[in-house]
């Protein structure tokens, strides 16, 4: 069961880390900033639960637990919203979300 | 090892000195405060790598766990409340700014001083 | 391996602190001050300086930002003047750098037990903490109660700073001032029209007071304190302003309220320190507040730890209103 | 695993820190330093359990609910920022 439960959390925890590296290569690679901003917050989100869902199957049924959970609730929360709200702002800012627009304005909305 | 053990503090000293750079030669007055926090960062950080001990854990007893090493508490505590002390000192500097940009209606050091000049 | 970590960290903190100086833009310059205390933060955790750590997360994070942008706001976002002497400012930083590399060398080596500052007062600390105080972060019970003068200093030096932004950014803008004309319409009601991060953020205000409450009174047990749970709540209470406008939280907790809070706070220690001379014993010596020395201790701390939350609450919020009524006035 | 993990984050810091340096734009500046925020709060969790200090969750917690904090500010700054371009806009055209 033991053994089990560590295989689930490698698998978790390998799956998460794969997709926070795959955000941050996007983040760093994609052509303009909508396109980087979607890449940074869905595998965001998505690597944020894997990863902490594997260390909560290490943790057991704990407090660590709770404190976990907790963690990723606020992380599925604001994590989005900070995201829309940055959109929003660049949007109003003036920055067209067209995939040819890779010199935007620089540092000057 | 004997390498990492010194490149704390080479890193102490990088970032120390990065800070003191932007403190004695940026003109604007906004930048010198953010050298100087970076400064201050450098010196918590020296703070910090003196309290580690190897293999130790941070000295907060946990009863689960005995027998432990503990790091030394004495420099987290002096960093712990110079970290709040020196945001509100920092704050200050920053109110200090804000009025100099009222009353000379700049923030860059060569343009204040030839208003007092004149 | 562990140190690995740390040394990446370290490189990541070098290269940002260069790009901060480096920077034109006063903007990014913050923008990556907010990275540069993540990875600091990151740091002292990977050093074992839990409380620091967290010390850092409440303040760096959040609260220097907002105050550096509210300066940012008030003067301008960038460096106008070439640095002069660039040359002569290199070779004065590099004489001084040399100086204290060439001091490294003669430093103990990283992590050795048996270096000087272990062989002092805080082997003492680390075993009388259980047999006089009796909690189990060993921090706590130095800030508190073992070196209780530093942190009253400490207190009165955050109390001054917040009466000193006060004093400055209250008084009344002279003839020069820029701003004098009426406000147009809409501004200055926060971010009132974007519906989506106001009700995030109203459902997030509550459960960071909470924290900052489980923060202040669970310092004694795990890493927490006053000077973090201040912090905590006072970030709370911005964010209010950031979601709901400045005059909606100046409704909720006035200008009076932050005022009695500072003062509050650094008098309920002197009060405390007091209170042990009034008793027969040394001024902030806990011991006679309970029969018993280790419960006298313990309450002593919890007072003095709520006398601190207090005052930084009272000051972080204080200079954070000074700067956002310059910016309307 | 939890050094693996660990890694991936780091090296995720890393690439968000050069994208933080590369701009071009301010929001992708704002961006990093969300994602940095986010990055911290897992290392933290991570590193916690890889210490074996799982009372230390608080840290992360209290990352999770202050990175939030500086995103708003950001966006509450550019928000006046340009109301107060619009206002001096106006009153130069008044003049």
């Amino acid at each position: 069961m033991a053994l089990l439960l560590d295989i689930v959390s490698w698998v978790l925890l390998a799956a998460g880390g794969a997709f926070v590296l795959v955000g941050g290569i996007g983040a760093l690679r994609m052509p303009n900033l909508y396109t980087r901003m979607h890449a940074a917050s869905v595998t965001d989100t998505m690597g944020a639960v894997l990863v902490i869902a594997g260390v909560m199957v290490q943790a057991g049924l704990t407090l660590a637990t709770i404190k976990l959970a907790a963690i990723l609730l606020f992380l599925l929360i604001t994590s989005p919203t900070s995201s829309y709200a940055l959109a929003s702002a660049a949007m109003l800012a003036g920055i067209k979300p067209d995939a040819g627009s890779a010199a935007d304005l620089e540092d000057s909305p | 090892m004997e390498f990492l053990g010194i490149y704390y503090y080479w890193v102490f000293v990088v970032v120390l000195m990065i800070g003191f750079y932007a403190v004695v030669a940026k003109v604007n007055l906004i930048k010198k405060l953010i050298g100087l926090s970076i400064f201050q960062s450098a010196v918590f950080l020296l703070y910090i790598t003196m309290s580690k001990v190897s293999g130790g854990t941070a000295p907060i007893f946990n009863d689960e766990i005995t027998g432990l090493l503990y790091s030394n508490p004495l420099p987290q505590v002096l960093i712990l409340t110079a970290i709040v002390v020196g945001i509100s000192t920092t704050a200050l500097g920053l109110g200090i700014v804000v009025r100099i940009k009222e009353e000379y209606g700049t923030t860059e050091e060569n343009e204040i001083q030839e208003i007092d000049r004149r | 391996m562990k140190v690995l970590f740390g040394v990446f960290l370290l490189t990541l903190l070098v290269i940002t602190a260069v790009a901060i100086v480096r920077t034109k833009n006063l903007f990014v310059a913050v923008m990556l001050l907010g990275i540069f205390s993540l990875l600091i933060a990151a740091n002292f955790f990977i050093l074992d300086a839990a409380d620091v750590a967290l010390t850092e997360a409440a303040v760096g994070a959040g609260i220097s930002t907002v105050l550096f942008l509210g300066a940012l706001a008030l003067t301008s976002e960038h460096e106008r003047t070439a640095t002069p002497h660039r040359l002569l400012s290199f070779a004065v930083v590099t004489v001084a750098s040399l100086v204290v590399l060439y001091a490294t060398f003669d430093k103990p080596t990283f992590g050795d037990p048996n270096a000087p500052v272990h062989q002092h007062v805080a082997p003492w600390y680390l075993e009388k903490t259980p047999e006089y105080i009796d909690i189990p972060n060993v921090v706590t019970a130095v800030l508190g109660s073992f070196r209780g003068y530093d942190t009253l200093g400490e207190v009165f030096v955050v109390f001054t700073a917040g009466i000193g932004v006060l004093f400055l950014l209250s008084a009344r803008r002279g003839p020069s001032g820029r701003r004098q004309t009426a406000e147009p319409p809409g501004a200055a009601v926060g971010l009132r029209h974007d519906v989506i991060p106001r009700v995030v953020g109203r459902l997030l205000v509550p459960f960071i007071l909470l924290f900052g409450l489980y923060v202040q009174f669970h310092g004694e047990y795990g890493p927490g304190g006053g000077f973090q749970a201040g912090a905590l709540i006072a970030a709370a209470f911005i964010l209010y302003a950031l979601i709901e406008g400045e005059e909606q939280t100046l409704r909720a907790l006035p200008q009076s309220a932050l005022n009695a809070l500072m003062v509050g706070g650094a008098l309920l220690y002197g009060v405390v320190g007091l209170a042990g001379v009034f008793l027969g014993s040394n001024f902030l010596d806990y011991s006679v507040l309970a029969s018993n020395p280790v419960s006298g201790q313990q309450m002593g701390i919890i007072l003095i730890e709520a006398g601190v939350g207090m005052t930084v609450t009272g000051v972080l919020l204080s200079i954070f209103h000074a700067f956002a009524a310059r910016d309307r006035a | 695993m939890y050094y693996v993990v660990t890694i991936a984050l780091l090296v995720t810091m890393a690439l968000a820190l050069i994208r933080a340096l590369l701009g071009p734009t301010v929001y992708d500046r704002v961006l990093s330093v969300n994602m940095f925020g986010t990055k911290t709060v897992l290392l933290l969790s991570v590193i916690a359990f890889l210490y074996g200090r799982q009372d230390f969750l608080d840290l992360a917690l209290a990352y999770a609910m202050i990175n939030f904090i500086g995103v708003l500010a950001v966006l509450e700054f550019f928000r006046s920022r340009a109301a107060r371009r619009e206002q001096e806009k106006a009153l130069e055209d008044a003049t």
